[in-house]
């Protein structure tokens, strides 16, 4: 029942789970569950490395079911009850897809998979069910209702898995069958292009309403939605460097949100605060921090120095080549507006004015908190750098899947013939230009005054008193919902709907559960009448 | 290879401030007054630059405006100056037009920190003045750049003024170049939309605490970034400069229509600005998208 | 060594109860360890059909096949279980003596294949029920224990009237020949022989227009009695009906008539357990819908889809039985099933087996539950009926929800009293729960015995 | 007394549907052809050689179908031992049912052991003549409720006694059962010379199984019966 | 013409109707009486139908009991089929030991509730 098979596909995505969980071992956490995280990633490793339906399922549940206990220690009923019901859901959709792949083609293993002899209708329910599960998992609307409080109410720790390897099993999922085992020629359904509309009014909607959200680990929830809508969009594209883009991006969202949602967890961790209206002002006590939140939200927002560049590079070009310009332009849309709640993580944490005065009574951060800062930002340093130096282990994941691998020029360089650009002049010509222009302004031979004290500012000839909540920065976007198109975007929300869905079956459970109180006698006549009424059909 | 990034620097900033300079000429005599010299600029920019104090709120704040003039240069850099790729050529065969438009944001990046960083609620409120605009410019400048590298099946700014040896791309995407233009006026800082930089605005503007030397750098990078956008213009929708003296005329045509199209109308809020942007250049451009 | 032991031995030892007035609890573990010899014994010796005094078709005939093997192996586990179990219960020993005819009961239903002596078994099953139902002699247990014997009655009258016509028409009374001569009959009796059997044994085997009793009854019996209902009762019955249904060769209608209504049972009765308040009636709400699969499932007439069932039947009654015993415990310290009670309640060990009970019930891997709803979703996938395998899918959704809400509910909410599992009780509690993560995890074996079984439920009682 | 305040519309809708469900069921079972040949006739044929009984049914009863009526003892004994349960022991039992007339107390004086010397033959008689086990125990009971009725609550019962005597017949039953299988032949087989028909010492173990039977049932039915006549009254619960 | 009357097949079809009007009539007193002693014991009516049903159409004129008496010596075939005899005989004991157990639990249940009325038994269900 349970076997494996080493593969390119599986190797990067586990490389990823090692680091993350290595990394994220450092990092002090209250709820010490060793076993829950090692079943969690144990269920990990079996779905990477499956080789067949079963073993794949296998650890999909047990990852569901292993988080779910990892969440119940600090996540509150509606919460677990929200997070439970979709993974489950989304598991016995895949469970179904199986069961229908197993009527097809009449085994689970990967290699006896082929599906040239299937009913196109049957290819259509298949790629219906899994596209349900990566919904679940990867939390597109109006799937995404359990994953902004999932992420913001489980520990720390937990939410940065989650965000950083979990929610990337959806697309491994995506990958493994719809390109290894069902393969394109016989996904010709037009469902991938509404996929692709999907992924991005997701990203869309999840920007915006991470830009108005208060509480940093909500906002870091919504945009690792936005993130992976984004590699939905591109994977559904069904290119070979659209499937590259994917992969870049899934690479760089994994180390971002590793070290975004640990950055966040050290200020939580010292300053007990979670919201961006009770921060602020941290950026002379906690600078390394600061240095390395702003390395993290230069690569969240795509900026051109940093890794999160070459992704994002790849995903336009993907779009550009595949002449997808309207989609191109939403996503586009949504990664402009994604640099706004970029800066409003920065501002609200550590730049402003400090809201409550005793931020000086904030302990040190412990050390341990920077490995996975420290090995995130690295890691996108170099991405930044030598963009092209994973380009072969994609390629090598390219062939895996049959498609012809992408062009390689070397380290530096990355991108195709339509477009590629080299990370190392970018990279060079910033930082020469940064130290020539710091040289001529040291050179400047005039003296600097420094401010007596934070209040000591330029405030319309008024002075400033201390009670005064100068941290207005924090409720950045609010002046967003007085736009026309982005207050339509903000009213929409999936509670209404799954709040209808709930208090259906609440209301059905109550008419039957009437009928379970039946007294005995009436329970006669039930018994009677169903006798009558089928002795009646047979004689008749 | 460096000389050629010095002069392409140096025409930049010259041609940068003549044109502020030629502006605040412009509109003033339009307001009915005479303007002060061309090379105003010049010397506003040495005053600040020797000014014996200025002051200083840590080093966040001192890297905060170097980022912004590194993220101008290098946007600057990136753009080739002449259409034949002998001369001036600069480093854009390492770099394409999507990588030109991720610059144009960094240098708002980095004043952005800057200004964050002393804290005063006026900065802050001219920074989220400033993204959201930059928010709304982005989104038809975007569209239409995607229209022309969809067009021209390339990214990469030379072969986009190569393509144009006989028709111009404002001849041949005429709804692109209407809504890139809008955008470009934002992108300059001219009204309707200059919400942000405009010198009445200043104090709750983003350069609210600089003085001396940061002032001044903030002045002189909006200046080179200024002429950037316009050299940007001209390689995309002008066929790019065949010599020295076409670069001049073009950039100059360019700049008096931006210029006199700004004196004309009052000024946006940010969120008038932004609902006109992604209503009226945003849908001209996805109906210019279409036709490419 | 005659296959009768397995009837005469737990009856000889009730009616010798007045010798051993207070040492019944021993002496009923006794007995179940020797029936457990018995199986063992016969375990080399199958199949074996055993005539009782005179050769076929004349009189009362034994059989034990693959598959009444693997119910009566089944029965006398679960019944040595519950003796071992409650080996320590000073008071109301009363209860092993009804034990032991229950277990008889459920073992003559199982080897008997004679349709009176089917009848007769029944009635021992059925009043031995209604006297553990009364156990706890309080206004609930006897208004539960009332409303079984109306509802029984009317399902022996049933039975009876249906027996009474088969031997009006046939003339004999061992299934094998009622199997040979059944479509002989004339059509209208036929029907209505099948009818009235259906109905007599529907109400037993809780199928959905006949089961709206079966919540109060779990209700008001003590809840280690009620274990023994979900895990052996139902099951006994459900075989009987089955194993006569294929004897008598029903034809396809008949047979997707009864896979619909088994579906519909499973969704009703998984839906009312979602605004359940109390916890004994969602088990009882999760022992119906698992019984409705069981019946959808085993009257689809493929070896694979049966197979599965049988394997669901073993791991149902394990993971009910564990639940029940441990819900047992909690009310034991919480003085009430109700869900507020169980979610006040602290013990690391029992929630960690109640979360396995669940899981593995839920068919979520890597339990056992998961091999035998994989089972039988491979085999409806091999059949083509896709239908009914999304509709499982669903189903089993509502059923994660109700049982995840306990989970949470415990997990999450301020806890009220401590609970100290004694010793014997752990021990055998983390014995099942092993049980089922080994049977998760290496099913290959109990599979293959599972498929032998099915093929001899499928083709009945042959002529001997 | 008006009928329509008595019947309910819940009565008569029932009435129909249960008048209408028999007319159903009488229609099937009217055209059923009946058969002639059946387990009965084949077991009438060979009943004289295989157990020399006279009375067919208590061979039917005893040994070709020797195992429903082990399952019957069974049931009995379980129902009894089930409102045993029920009965808690402190109860005051009190007959309520009792009359102290003392004609009475000397009748049943006298008809007492004739009644229970008649069950007993009936029992005994099982395989000869019609009646048997179940028939003699009852009759047996009955003698016990007359002394009931007649002495009330000074006539109490030897309840240790009874549940000895229902325990040994009981086993007796069974380990008959178990011997004719340990000698070989089925389980409540034959294993006793037949003797000939007609002859009170013939037909093997069947008398000796009805006799068992049959003390079996006497001791219930009497606590059965005591149960009833003698309970707490209710009134005053 | 009374020996028109003494057909089997017309003695079977007055048995039938006769024993199927008492189990009409029982089945009515089981599903409409409040009472819960009328209750079961309409459900010992009902089911002594059944057995008159079963015996009565085993009947056939002109044959004798199974029992060898003084008249008969031999068991052949004028003798009528004792197996539905036997099976009555067990099922009517079965029929008095369910019927004495569920009045010893209506006696216990009135004299801890005190209510006799099967309607007003709301002690199981869903409590609110």
């Amino acid at each position: 029942m349970f076997n494996f098979e080493i593969t390119a596909l599986g190797n990067m995505f586990f490389g990823l789970t090692v680091l993350v969980f290595v990394s994220l071992f450092f990092v002090p956490n209250k709820h010490r569950s060793v076993t829950l995280y090692s079943l969690l990633f144990a269920s990990l490793a079996c779905i990477f490395y499956a080789s067949d339906l079963i073993t794949l399922f296998i650890g999909w549940e047990i990852m569901g079911w292993s988080s779910y206990f990892l969440i119940a220690k600090t996540a509150d009923k509606q919460t677990l009850q929200k997070y439970i019901v979709f993974n489950i859901g989304g598991a016995f959709t895949l469970l179904g897809a199986i069961i229908l792949i197993y009527g097809a083609c009449g085994s689970f293993v990967y290699s006896e998979l082929d599906f040239s002899a299937v009913p196109s209708g049957q290819v259509t329910a298949i790629t219906i069910l899994l596209l349900l599960t990566l919904f679940v998992k990867s939390g597109i609307m109006p799937f995404h209702y359990w994953v902004v409080d999932s992420y913001s109410q489980s520990n720390d720790l937990f939410s940065a898995v989650l965000s950083a390897i979990i929610s990337k099993t959806g697309v491994f999922a995506f990958i493994l069958i719809f390109f290894q085992i069902i393969t394109v020629q016989y996904l010709q359904t037009p469902i991938l292009e509404v996929v692709a509309w999907l992924g991005v009014l997701t990203s869309i909607i999840a920007t915006f309403k991470a830009i108005n959200e208060d509480e940093a680990k909500r906002l870091l929830a919504y945009s690792s939605i936005a993130q992976v809508g984004y590699i939905v969009t591109i994977l559904s594209i069904m290119g070979s460097l659209s499937l590259e883009a994917a992969l870049y991006h899934t690479v760089i969202h994994t180390f971002v949100k590793l070290l975004l949602f640990i950055n966040v967890a050290a200020i939580i961790y010292v300053s007990k605060q979670h919201r961006f209206s009770t921060l602020g002002g941290l950026l002379y006590k906690y600078p390394l921090n600061f240095i390395l939140l702003v390395v993290g939200i230069i690569s969240l927002a795509g900026m051109p120095p940093l890794g999160g560049f070459s992704s994002k590079f790849l995903i336009y070009t993907a779009l550009l080549e595949e002449h997808k310009g309207l989609l191109l332009a939403a996503v586009l849309f949504s990664s402009a507006s994604a640099f706004l709640y970029c800066y409003k993580l920065v501002y609200g944490i550590y730049l402003g004015q400090p809201t409550n005065p005793k931020t000086e009574a904030y302990p040190r951060i412990p050390l341990r908190f920077y490995v996975p800062q420290i090995l995130g930002a690295v890691i996108l340093i170099t991405l930044g750098t030598i963009p092209g130096v994973i380009v072969p282990m994609f390629n090598g994941i390219l062939g895996s899947v049959g498609f012809e691998p992408v062009l390689y020029r070397g380290v530096f360089v990355l991108g195709s013939d339509f477009a590629s650009f080299n990370g190392g002049v970018v990279i060079g010509a910033f930082g020469l230009i940064f130290v020539l222009i710091l040289l001529f302004f040291v050179r400047l031979k005039n003296r600097s005054v420094k401010p007596k004290d934070r209040l000591d500012i330029s405030y319309c000839g008024e002075v400033p008193r201390a009670d005064v909540n100068l941290h207005y920065g924090y409720g950045m976007g609010r002046e967003l919902s007085r736009i026309g198109l982005i207050k339509m975007i903000l009213s929409r929300s999936s509670h209404a709907l799954w709040q209808r869905v709930s208090t259906l079956f609440g209301d059905l459970s109550g008419i039957t559960q009437k009928l379970y109180t039946l007294s005995a006698q009436n329970m006669g006549l039930v018994i009677f009448a169903f006798f009558t009424i089928l002795l009646y059909m047979g004689v008749k | 290879m460096f000389i050629d990034l010095l002069i392409m620097l140096v025409m930049a900033y010259g041609f940068g401030f003549l044109y502020y300079g030629l502006y605040r000429n412009i509109s003033a005599r339009v307001h009915g007054r005479f303007g002060p010299s061309l090379a105003q600029s010049f010397y506003d920019s040495i005053k600040l630059f020797t000014k014996d104090t200025s002051t200083d709120f840590g080093w966040m704040f001192f890297a905060g405006p170097i980022i912004m003039a590194s993220g101008a240069i290098l946007t600057v850099l990136f753009i080739p100056y002449f259409n034949h790729g002998e001369r001036l050529v600069g480093l854009s065969p390492y770099g394409n037009l999507i990588v030109v438009l991720y610059f144009m944001v960094l240098g708002p990046l980095g004043n952005a920190l800057g200004v964050g960083s002393h804290g005063n609620p006026f900065g802050a409120m001219g920074i989220t003045r400033g993204l959201t605009r930059l928010l709304g410019l982005e989104m038809p400048f975007y569209i239409a750049v995607v229209g022309l590298m969809i067009a021209n099946e390339s990214a990469d700014i030379g072969t986009i003024m190569a393509n144009q040896a006989e028709t111009y791309n404002i001849i041949a995407h005429p709804l692109l170049f209407i809504a890139a233009f809008i955008s470009f006026l934002g992108f300059l800082g001219k009204s309707p939309f200059d919400v942000v930089g405009a010198p009445q605005e200043v104090y709750s503007g983003p350069a609210v605490e600089f003085g001396g030397k940061f002032l001044a750098l903030a002045l002189s990078q909006s200046a080179i970034f200024s002429f950037a956008k316009l050299l940007l213009m001209v390689d995309l929708f002008l066929g790019g400069a065949d010599s020295l003296w076409d670069l001049i005329l073009k950039t100059f045509v360019l700049f008096v229509a931006s210029v006199f199209v700004g004196n004309v109308y009052g000024r946006f809020t940010t969120a008038q600005s932004v609902d006109f942007l992604l209503k009226v250049p945003t849908v001209i451009a996805i109906v210019g998208l279409l036709f490419v | 060594m005659s296959l009768v032991y397995f009837i005469a031995i737990p009856i000889l030892a009730s009616f010798l109860t007045p010798f051993y007035k207070n040492y019944l609890r021993f002496v009923s573990v006794l007995v179940n360890i020797l029936l457990a010899g018995f199986a063992a014994f016969f375990y080399s010796r199958l199949p074996l059909n055993e005539f009782i005094s005179l050769d076929s078709p004349l009189s009362i005939i034994f059989i034990l096949d693959y598959v009444s093997f693997f119910f009566v192996s089944l029965f006398i586990g679960v019944m040595l279980f519950f003796s071992l179990y409650s080996i320590k219960e000073k008071n109301n020993t009363a209860v092993f003596v009804v034990t032991n005819i229950f277990t008889s009961g459920a073992l003559g239903l199982i080897l008997s294949a004679d349709i009176f002596n089917i009848y007769i078994f029944f009635e021992i099953a059925s009043i031995s029920a209604y006297i553990l139902t009364g156990l706890n002699r309080d206004k609930v247990a006897y208004s539960g224990a009332i409303k079984y014997m109306i509802v029984g009655a009317v399902a022996s009258i049933f039975l009876l009237l249906g027996i009474m016509l088969m031997y009006l028409n046939l003339g004999y009374l061992t299934l094998s020949s009622i199997g040979a001569g059944f479509h002989t009959m004339d059509k209208g009796i036929q029907y209505l022989v099948l009818l009235s059997l259906f109905i007599g044994f529907g109400i037993k085997t809780e199928i959905l227009p006949l089961n709206f009793w079966v919540a109060d009854i779990y209700q008001a019996t003590p809840t280690k009695i009620a274990a023994l209902f979900s895990a052996v009762l139902s099951k006994a019955y459900l075989f009987v009906f089955f194993h006569i249904l294929y004897t008598l060769k029903v034809d396809a209608p008949a047979l997707l008539f009864l896979t619909a209504i088994g579906l519909l049972s499973f969704a009703v009765a998984e839906l009312s357990a979602l605004r359940s308040k109390d916890v004994k009636r969602i088990f009882a709400y999760s022992t119906l819908g698992q019984l409705g699969v069981l019946f959808l499932a085993l009257s689809s007439a493929n070896v694979v889809v049966v197979s599965g069932a049988l394997f669901l039947i073993l791991v149902h009654s394990i993971s009910k039985l564990m639940l029940f015993f441990s819900l047992d415990l909690v009310e034991k310290k919480m003085h009430s099933t109700r869900v507020e009670a169980f979610a006040g309640f602290r013990s690391a060990f029992l929630f960690t087996i109640f979360a396995i009970g669940f899981l593995s019930l839920l068919g979520i891997p890597p339990f056992a539950g998961f091999i035998a709803k994989l089972t039988i979703l491979k085999g409806f996938a091999s059949m083509g009926a896709y239908g009914i395998v999304g509709a499982i899918l669903a189903i089993s959704l509502v059923e994660a929800t109700y049982f995840f809400r306990l989970l949470s509910a415990n997990q999450r909410s301020k806890k009220t009293a401590e609970i100290k599992v004694p010793l014997l009780q752990k021990i055998m509690l983390s014995l099942l729960a092993l049980a089922i993560l080994y049977l998760g995890l290496f099913p290959q074996g109990l599979l293959d015995f599972c498929t032998d079984a099915a093929q001899t439920l499928i083709q009945g009682v042959i002529h001997v | 007394m008006s009928l329509k305040k008595t019947v309910g519309l819940k009565t008569i809708l029932t009435a129909l549907l249960i008048s209408f469900m028999s007319m159903l069921l009488l229609g099937v079972i009217m055209n059923a052809a009946y058969t002639h040949t059946s387990l009965g006739y084949d077991l009438l044929k060979i009943n004289t050689i295989s157990t020399q009984s006279a009375n067919a049914v208590t061979s039917v009863v005893t040994y070709f179908r020797g195992l429903d009526t082990l399952g019957e003892v069974t049931i009995l004994f379980l129902s009894i031992f089930g409102i045993g349960i029920g009965i808690e022991r402190s109860d005051r039992m009190k007959t309520i049912l009792g009359y102290d007339s003392t004609l009475l107390k000397i009748g049943t004086k006298v008809l007492f052991p004739l009644i229970v010397l008649f069950g007993l033959y009936i029992i005994a008689h099982g395989h000869l003549s019609p009646g048997g086990g179940f028939q003699g125990g009852v009759i047996i009971a009955s003698g016990f409720l007359l002394m009931f009725l007649a002495y009330g609550d000074s006539y109490d019962l030897d309840h240790k006694v009874l549940s000895l005597f229902e325990a040994l017949s009981g086993a007796g039953f069974i380990l008959v059962g178990i011997l004719a299988a340990l000698a070989g032949g089925a389980f409540l087989g034959n294993m006793l010379p037949l003797g000939v028909l007609g002859k009170l010492f013939s037909s093997g173990i069947l008398p000796i199984i009805y006799i068992f039977v049959g003390l079996k049932v006497a001791a219930e039915i009497t606590v059965l019966v005591e149960y009833f006549i003698r309970t707490q009254d209710a009134r005053d619960a | 013409m009374l020996e028109t009357l003494n057909q089997t097949t017309f003695l079977h079809t007055v048995v039938a109707i006769g024993s199927f009007t008492i189990f009409t009539i029982g089945l009515v007193g089981v599903l409409s009486k409040k009472n819960l002693f009328k209750i079961f014991l309409s459900l010992s009516i009902v089911e002594s139908s059944l057995f008159l049903f079963f015996i009565g159409s085993h009947f056939e004129v002109g044959k004798a009991a199974p029992i060898v008496a003084d008249g008969i010596k031999l068991f052949d075939g004028h003798m009528v089929d004792p197996v539905p005899q036997a099976m009555i005989l067990t099922t009517i004991v079965i029929g008095v030991a369910v019927l004495a157990l569920s009045l010893t639990f209506v006696v216990n249940y009135y004299r801890l509730s005190g209510n006799i009325d099967i309607d007003k038994m709301d002690e199981l269900g869903e409590v609110q």
